[in-house]
């Protein structure tokens, strides 16, 4: 108990610090370790495999884009400073203050003991072929929320190519800078991502019965496929290749055709049928991954900013 | 015997937390960002290296252990990286600090 | 009268419809996507026919067995999985969809062609959102489980931000930005009320939380939140801020799908939320809130609109105004059992003027869109002479302007008649005001731009491009539409009543 | 007070928080920013449900816990298209605002 109101304080206080702070960078860094202040929360409230997507997802990528921005919008950010009006921001606090108070005041009355669905999802959980509760959530219980899921990143991507001006559609997303072969980024990236990439299929692979699964691992693979773009070893591919764009609808056709299939064997879209649930759910996450992973590092690649040669 | 190993881990484990709380007074009080760089890179991994041996007394089997060293080394290889390209940055933008 | 909607606890024969009705556009989007170059415009022209049957399909069978039409995702009945289901409500709003999609399709062939080998970004990306749209807004229709219905808003979001900057100005790019953030924020919102409810009642399906809500702090601040981020995204009056940029610098076709059926999405759910989450629940105060917003809205967006100088924004700060009658059914229908005999009418006016506004707007922005590229602007006080130019697209405008401001023969006018009939009788006769005088200030601003356009020009109007006339029939169609909608006739309307029988059993009939 | 109960606390504060600097920093990237604090408070507030449903073995409800893994997929995908958005309006215009209007 005494650890977690350290951990509960730390977490606000780095919290206050991201919102107060003057320059925009500290705050973005002060934002990374509360990404991983969080995840050691999830820890505390047994749920590993949220701590796992908080660490890589919520703090690891996510910080690392708004790095990426802020590095961008440094010299400007300081400069521009205009302050609310002290109307507004007393007018802000107060509101805000009352949304806390009530929902710190909800969060008493919630009642006791609290309803769960814990003990449905352990009496079908089965039929799903699965052992870790989560993934069987995701993959089979409320599949088609994680296949909405996969659609919304694909239309994010979109949505982020889609303000590349008009003569750079089909070119290359991001800068990049030619490989410094004695750098010690080129380096790390050598040693790291053959680690990276074996770590994030690990992780993919030990989902079905620890914690882990196709997002916090295409995560891990996303990074490593930033680290080696970063480091210069390789290039982001041009937006319009016919190979990249079935590498990211791959995993959610697969996801529909498995889905559709359930009509005829399981008797409904994204049914499966029991002797064989692992196995179409296996079958459905491993492109999954690839795509979601592909999807990622696109996402953190941004819109595409450079001409292709050739 | 379980008893001593514990005794080791508690007493490596200390000296670990005191080289992090060393690591970070450098931070805070050194004047300039290389010298900062410095402070904390040492104190922390040699921190860091003491946590994770004294832990190894704790570990049930090889794999764990072998897992705890494998965290030990990724993290000083990424500390080392980092630590190299904000030095460098630091240099390049001048000791305006 | 304690179930407020009897439910078939299992899935309902043809409930396997609900499924296509939301993976066909998104199948569609991802061929187009996957394909490339030149097959997104011919991917969407193949989806529409099919959604519309869908859509037909689904309105028949709901109709025919006057019930819900349910189906419980992979075999998994809630409150473990998910179910959609289609009411009345979701059908009629379906079936817009459908219909208003395939006609702004129809209308965007001309201004997003396909190039034979090339791919070129601003066609790829409105037929691929176009069509993600669709299933997004299929999915918040028949939706029945709060998290879902989440994912679904936000595949709604990201479907139609892009529309907003899509030529890429920066005032665009602005405008998407920050109607990106108000969408965020009203997603988190929605989110936090989600989380609350199912703490508190361990499910997060419609239904089965209807039967356990009750009138509770946690139950009050979980709906307040919801419905306050829900407002965000529908941009009721005061958070209508964004709107007006996005939707007046989007593309044409891209402004009609925006301004007419993608801020319904967000007011649709919150009826779900007061109607059936919480169906005993609402207190008359409360919706007299949500009425007072609807009304501010509905007087300042007009008088706004009415001091426009660019045609688009004009329409734009008229959707204000217009989604603002949307939220007089709330004081007027809400608690049919506690005396409330005209709660049908406010009911059946309220939804019909989701529809008409939808088919009605739509027909404006791509008048206004038309008008645009013939003159290289949409400066109101230079209209002069384009009636005479394009007097199909002119006449168009002036059709859905009836059904803006209220006048017979159009769905407007139905819709404005019912609301106000239903707040005279309910003695709530100050909505009654805010109904007549929206009507007379849309009156004003509509009138304001047609007698520009019917005005003789001082010099003589020279066209920047022509404008084919199939363009033309297409936003007279869709302008048809709203006025075809007038002839229904002036009585609560069983459709829309599917799946709440409250209305129908304690209503008038 | 139990653990769960003290991270609602934190969650309930972290919202706020994180609304005030959504509203009354002018800065998009801070904005950004704040959106993303309200989001770890409300998917901690799924974490409280979850801790609080332990049952059946379960250290905690699994269901919440796997929403809130697409919550946090959803919340990377909206940071990583308004940075995409505001890095593309700093090219074009050099603003990194939103608060004085055309």
């Amino acid at each position: 108990m005494a650890f977690d109101i350290l951990l509960g304080t730390l977490v606000l206080g780095v919290a206050i610090w991201t919102v107060a702070a003057r320059d925009t960078f500290a705050a973005v860094i002060g934002f990374v370790a509360f990404g991983l202040l969080v995840a050691l929360v999830w820890v505390r409230l047994a749920a590993s495999d949220v701590a796992l997507t908080e660490a890589a997802l919520g703090s690891g990528l996510t910080g690392g884009l708004l790095l990426g921005a802020g590095t961008r919008l440094a010299r400007v950010e300081t400069i521009a400073t205009e302050k609310p009006g002290a109307i507004l921001g007393l007018s802000a606090a107060a509101v805000c203050a009352l949304i806390s108070t009530g929902v710190a005041l909800i969060v008493f009355l919630l009642p006791e003991p609290a309803p769960t669905l814990a003990p449905q999802v352990a009496a079908n959980i089965a039929t799903t072929g699965l052992e870790n509760p989560v993934p069987a959530v995701l993959m089979a219980y409320r599949a088609i929320d994680t296949l909405l899921e996969v659609i919304v990143l694909l239309l994010a991507l979109l949505a982020t190519w889609s303000l590349a001006p008009d003569d750079l559609w089909g070119g290359l997303p991001g800068h990049h800078d030619p490989a410094d072969l004695d750098g010690v980024l080129t380096f790390v990236a050598q040693l790291l991502v053959p680690v990276g990439v074996l770590v994030g299929i690990h992780i993919f692979w030990i989902g079905s019965v620890a914690p882990g699964g196709e997002f916090q691992g295409a995560t891990i693979l996303a990074a490593m496929w930033i680290l080696l773009s970063m480091a210069g070893l390789v290039d982001m591919p041009p937006v319009n290749r016919r190979w990249l764009r079935m590498v990211l609808v791959a995993g959610p056709a697969v996801f529909f055709a498995i889905g559709l299939a359930g009509f005829a064997i399981a008797g409904g879209f994204l049914a499966y049928p029991p002797s064989y649930a692992k196995q179409l759910i296996l079958t459905i996450e491993i492109p999954l991954t690839l795509s979601i992973a592909a999807t990622l590092a696109l996402l953190v690649a941004g819109p595409p900013e450079r001409q292709a040669s050739g | 015997m379980s008893l001593a190993l514990d005794g080791l881990t508690i007493l490596a484990v200390g000296a670990g937390a005191f080289f992090f709380l060393a690591g970070t007074v450098g931070l805070l009080r050194f004047p300039d960002a290389l010298s900062r760089l410095h402070a904390l890179t040492k104190a922390d991994n040699l921190g860091l290296g003491l946590i994770v041996f004294g832990l190894l007394f704790q570990m049930d089997g090889l794999l764990s252990a072998l897992k705890l060293v494998g965290v030990w080394l990724l993290t000083l290889l990424a500390g080392a990286t980092v630590t190299q390209l904000l030095a460098r940055t630091a240099r390049m933008s001048g000791p305006h600090e | 009268m304690n179930n407020p909607a009897p439910m078939p606890d299992a899935a309902t024969p043809g409930g396997f419809l609900l499924v296509l009705a939301i993976i066909l556009p998104v199948i569609g989007a991802l061929l187009a996507l996957a394909l490339r170059g030149p097959y997104a415009e011919r991917i969407a022209l193949v989806v529409m026919p099919a959604g519309i049957a869908v859509a037909v399909i689904i309105t028949g069978e709901v109709w025919r067995t006057r019930t819900v039409l349910q189906y419980f995702v992979g075999g998994w009945a809630p409150p473990l999985g998910i179910a959609f289901r289609a009411d009345g409500l979701s059908v009629v709003m379906m079936l817009t969809s459908a219909l208003l999609i395939s006609g702004i399709g129809l209308f965007a062939r001309a201004q997003f062609p396909s190039f034979p080998r090339r791919e070129a970004r601003a066609p790829l990306v409105f037929w691929t959102l176009l069509l993600a749209i669709w299933g997004a807004l299929n999915a918040v229709f028949i939706g029945g489980d709060l998290f879902n219905l989440y994912v679904a808003l936000e595949l709604l979001t990201f479907a139609a931000v892009p529309l907003v900057s899509l030529d890429g100005r920066p005032e665009t790019i602005a405008a998407a930005l920050r109607y990106l953030l108000f969408a965020l924020l009203g997603s988190i919102l929605y989110l936090l009320g989600a989380v609350l409810l199912y703490g508190a009642y361990g499910t997060l399906d419609i239904i089965m939380l209807s039967g356990r809500i009750r009138a509770e702090p946690v139950a009050w601040a979980a709906i307040s939140l919801m419905t306050a981020g829900l407002l965000a995204k529908a941009a009721l009056y005061p958070f209508h801020l964004w709107l007006p940029p996005a939707h007046a610098g989007a593309p044409a076709p891209a402004s009609a799908i925006l301004s007419g059926l993608v801020v319904k999405a967000p007011f649709f759910l919150v009826v779900r939320l007061w109607f059936d989450v919480m169906p005993r629940m609402p207190e008359r105060a409360a919706a007299q809130v949500l009425g007072i917003l609807g009304a501010a809205a509905i007087i300042l967006g007009s008088v706004v609109a009415l001091r426009q100088a660019r045609l688009k924004l004009l329409i734009a700060y008229s959707t204000v105004a217009q989604i603002g009658y949307l939220f007089l059914i709330f004081p007027l229908a809400i608690r049919p059992e506690t005396g409330h005999p005209w709660s049908t009418t406010a009911w059946t006016g309220g939804m019909l003027q989701a529809i008409s506004h939808a088919f009605a707007k739509a027909a404006m922005f791509m008048a206004a869109g038309l008008i645009a590229e013939a003159l290289g602007h949409d400066r109101v006080v230079r209209l002069a002479g384009v009636g005479r130019a394009l007097p199909i697209t002119v006449f168009a405008f002036g059709l859905g302007g009836l059904s803006l401001i209220g006048l017979p023969p159009s769905g407007g006018f139905i819709a404005k008649a019912m609301l106000l009939t239903a707040a005279v009788s309910e003695g709530q006769w100050w909505w009654a005001v805010v109904v007549l005088a929206g009507g007379l200030l849309a009156g004003g601003y509509v009138f304001v731009v047609l007698a520009r356009a019917l005005a003789d020009p001082i010099e003589p109007l020279r066209l920047a491009t022509t404008v084919s006339v199939s363009r033309q029939a297409v936003v007279l169609t869709v302008a048809l539409c709203a006025v075809l909608l007038g002839f229904v006739p002036l009585r609560p309307w069983e459709l829309v009543e599917i799946g709440r029988p409250g209305l129908a059993i304690m209503g008038l009939r | 007070m139990s653990a769960a109960t003290l991270y609602g606390l934190c969650s309930a504060a972290l919202i706020g928080l994180g609304l005030f600097g959504l509203i009354t920093h002018p800065q998009a990237l801070r904005k950004i920013l704040a959106f993303n604090l309200i989001g770890s408070g409300v998917f901690l507030l799924f974490g409280v449900a979850a801790r609080r449903g332990a049952a059946a073995g379960f250290g905690g409800d699994p269901v919440p816990q796997a929403l809130v893994i697409t919550g946090l997929v959803v919340a990377f995908v909206s940071t990583a298209v308004a940075v995409s958005l505001l890095l593309r309006l700093f090219q074009e215009t050099g603003r990194t605002t939103l608060s004085s209007d055309e």
